[in-house]
């Protein structure tokens, strides 16, 4: 009788998942900052947070609305300003994980927050790239975090906001890159990884009960799947009851949903 | 030296028609009533900056005082778009607004450089994106040691820096605290700059020897607006005011709604409002 | 994380023959307990950096540790000259140094750049001087949007890094205050660094929100050593031994009084002799 | 009966009436600081004091050891890294006034603090330039400190550490430097200033008593004087009294001579 997450708990467990103690996360609002904090409450006590704000070793107690919130730096180790936070501490090449998402993505896992259709003539304009260009190449790894859909995964980008994989293996080593880049995109459905092939996203995990059909139908290229394909293991109560807390202080803080 | 002037009187020294002006603020301290007193005088032909222009750089927009905008992410933070900021670039209401659009590292470094008085900054970025295809500023210049390419943006030196801060005392010098984002930087890289602060104060009293501080002979002008943060926040003096957030974007997304909130909000009102709001937001945190 | 441990162990773990090292201090703070264990372990062939070498680089390089220095200033503050460093750059006793030689503007710009991980820094100097001439690291580059030719230097990216703070934490964060130098862009620009402490307390307890700290994931190894930046001094500790900055020119003027007083005061010490100090300082103070 | 000043006294007195309440002043250890101090104590309360570690707008009640010397901290407004001083306040062009002085300096304010014979093989190895170079070019204007004497006031130097006006007027410009550069030498015997047309060094001012022989004595090559040469006003009682009281606090607290 296990309790079920939902799609969009299962996709922040099972990013938080994949953190541990050693990490130093440059967290995004949202869903980064949901699973780093829940690896913080449950398996991974001692993990570094940084919010592109300023913040170095925050402990926020609820989740932040903006990476501005004042309990980032409340609760922060000591708070630099944003060129220092750039130069020194991203440029720096101190942090370990990044955390980005985004509009859309192709399968090379490059990602576009920028604008829908001819940039001079926009159908929508999106918020733009802000720190993701350089977090995509200065971090030593990228994990991406996005909910499933075939507008958000899409055979061609209209534009690259931050570089992924390029247009498959070697492409960041030919731009003289030696972070690792994406190495996984988890999502609401599966988790997916770049083959060591070619570098093309890969479906390696399944959510419990989601079928591949289910993933494929969010997506607008036609998927690969790993040969061994694996089930992500379901939530643990400890892991739900830790994060539906963690929200529920958050909405009590902010008077919101968060 | 630091002038003491009204916010109106301060605006009037700092912002003139076709200027440009960075009213900084990385999601703290966000210089809303300087930017509603900027409305109320009708300023036109603004190039405005910001790394992340919000709600106030969307009501400027909408009520047409921008020609251009210089910006890394333009959003509604935690909540959405910003719909005059859209309406703007898609359709080019109430005129069209051109936009220069870098990245957080290149603006934060574009600042950097402007304070450091440098004519522009060098950085490791825009690697294998889109950005520079758009954007004809960003160029490259070669180590000259080890033959690396490195990424480069023209260092910001707007006419104007417009912040919002903790303190002043008598003397005009200003204390931040927390979150202080870009704000010294956009102050120093600027020809004069207009400050707003929740308090003025005889003495800073016992603080930190490196506490982040603008002495007087740095900063124009200097108006005592409380409050004039908000709906962003003080840290130590009020919370975001986060149902704003929200409801602005409901309020911003019809034109006629956007314009009649305006002129009950800021064409009707003036910089004394702020004070109430903040303490408001005072009393609920 | 940051180790902590004992000095010896931290020197031996952060210094090895052939290797570059800062030991950072600008006049305050300065690591001549670091200096001495380093003296006392015998390392050789050292590339010594530092802004303004003083007296404990004065020692080390009379004791035969360094094959080059890169420096911009090299004198006793307040007194005059140092006489090894004198002695081996005009006479190359006990050896030649090679000197590698910049500006402070220039050495502060070059920690900065290695701090963000850029090969380089630019910089507006070394106008209508001499020491381009004879220093061939420094080189230029043209602006690409004004076509202005900027001074350059190499970043500096020494294998080691030791400085000396006020306080670490349990967890091995390290907290600076005051004269704060360089210190912070030294260990970030470093492979690796020792940070030794006048206080290990379990916690900062309350404190500004921008005060200058190091994370514990910044810094290789600590230790504590009370008073290890006497003669200098440490805010809120101790102040400058005056009386010994003035002694050591003397001291330091003859090679054989100048080994005589290393004998006695470093090689049949230990690190523990300069809690001694420091208290000595603290009473007079 | 008034009071004598000695030669180095004058030589401060007379650098600090340079100075008004609306400068900023980037001070040196020594004379520069010794004057920039009796101006704030005297004439020029407002006055803005800076020193290169870091201390702006500093007001300390004795004079310091050294620019690291902790009441220069404890009495400033704020205390910034060194790299930031560097970039941000003097690269940053926020400095009106920069002293400097030196071991050599020639006809046209040229200093030397780096060697005497070959840089290779120096007869004698000085500290160098520390501060000088970026200081000489990025301040408004610059007054220089120095006793005469003729090794010191040379006819040609082995090393230009920093630059003053090159072999001559339109030197500076041709280098696109927009700084005054030297304005003032201010000596213990008299004061001079580069001549208008050609940027010399010229004598405009002798200290009360000192005789145009005296001066020449000083200086290694031959000195040009103002055709309307002016008497350096006596130190005044009160200039003395403030002076010498600096100089007792400062012995008293650091229990040495300043």
């Amino acid at each position: 009788m296990s309790i079920m997450a939902t799609p969009s708990e299962m996709m922040t467990i099972a990013a938080a998942r994949l953190l541990t103690d050693e990490d130093v996360c440059f967290v995004g609002i949202g869903a980064p900052s949901a699973a780093c904090n829940l690896a913080r409450l449950t398996h991974a006590p001692k993990i570094t947070l940084i919010y592109e704000s300023g913040t170095l070793s925050t402990r926020p107690s609820v989740l932040p609305l903006s990476i501005g919130d004042g309990e980032l730096c409340d609760t922060a180790l000591t708070t630099v300003s944003v060129p220092e936070m750039f130069r020194y501490w991203l440029q720096g090449g101190r942090i370990t994980i990044g955390f980005l998402g985004g509009a859309q993505i192709d399968r090379f896992a490059n990602l576009n927050t920028t604008v829908v259709g001819p940039y001079d003539a926009p159908k929508v304009r999106l918020p733009g790239g802000g720190g993701a260009p350089e977090i995509a190449i200065h971090c030593r790894e990228i994990f991406i975090t996005m909910a499933m859909g075939s507008r958000a995964f899409v055979e061609t980008l209209p534009f690259i906001t931050s570089f992924g994989h390029g247009t498959g293996k070697g492409d960041r080593a030919a731009l003289g890159l030696t972070s690792r880049g994406p190495t996984k995109v988890i999502t609401d459905l599966c988790v997916l990884e770049p083959d060591p092939e070619t570098a093309e996203l890969t479906v390696v995990s399944l959510h419990p009960g989601v079928t591949r059909d289910q993933v494929q139908a969010g997506c607008g290229w036609r998927l690969r799947f790993a040969t061994e394909l694996a089930e992500t293991p379901a939530a643990t109560a400890t892991e739900l009851s830790v994060l539906r807390d963690l929200h529920l202080r958050t909405r009590q803080a902010h008077g919101v949903a968060a | 030296m630091a002038e003491f002037l009204s916010l109106s009187a301060g605006i009037e020294a700092v912002l003139s028609d076709g200027c440009s002006v960075a009213m900084e603020g990385f999601t703290h301290l966000i210089p809303h009533a300087a930017g509603h007193e900027a409305i109320r005088q009708g300023r036109r032909r603004l190039t405005l900056i910001r790394m992340t222009p919000d709600l106030v750089y969307d009501q400027m927009i909408g009520m047409g005082l921008a020609e251009k905008l210089v910006f890394s992410w333009g959003g509604n933070p935690g909540v959405g778009s910003l719909h005059r900021f859209r309406d703007a670039v898609e359709n080019g209401w109430p005129h069209p607004l051109e936009i220069e659009e870098h990245s957080h590292a290149a603006m934060a470094n574009a600042y950097e450089a402007g304070a450091a008085n440098l004519p522009f900054a060098v950085f490791r970025g825009y690697k294998g994106v889109d950005l520079p295809k758009v954007n004809k500023r960003i160029a490259s210049v070669t180590c000259p040691y080890t033959g690396e390419v490195l990424a480069t943006v023209p260092a910001l030196r707007p006419d104007a820096a417009i912040i919002h801060a903790l303190k002043a005392d008598r003397e005009g010098n200003v204390l931040l605290e927390g979150i202080v984002g870009v704000q010294k930087e956009a102050v120093l890289a600027a020809r004069r700059s207009l400050v707003t602060v929740e308090e003025i104060v005889d003495d800073f009293g016992p603080r930190n020897a490196n506490a982040v501080i603008l002495p007087s002979w740095t900063v124009t002008a200097i108006a005592h607006v409380p409050g004039g943060a908000y709906p962003s926040y003080a840290q130590g003096y009020y919370k975001r005011a986060n149902d704003f957030y929200i409801a602005w974007d409901a309020i911003s997304r019809d034109r006629d709604s956007f314009r009649a909130w305006i002129k009950a909000n800021v064409l009707e009102k003036g910089p004394d409002a702020f004070a109430q709001y903040a303490q408001t937001r005072r009393e609920a945190a």
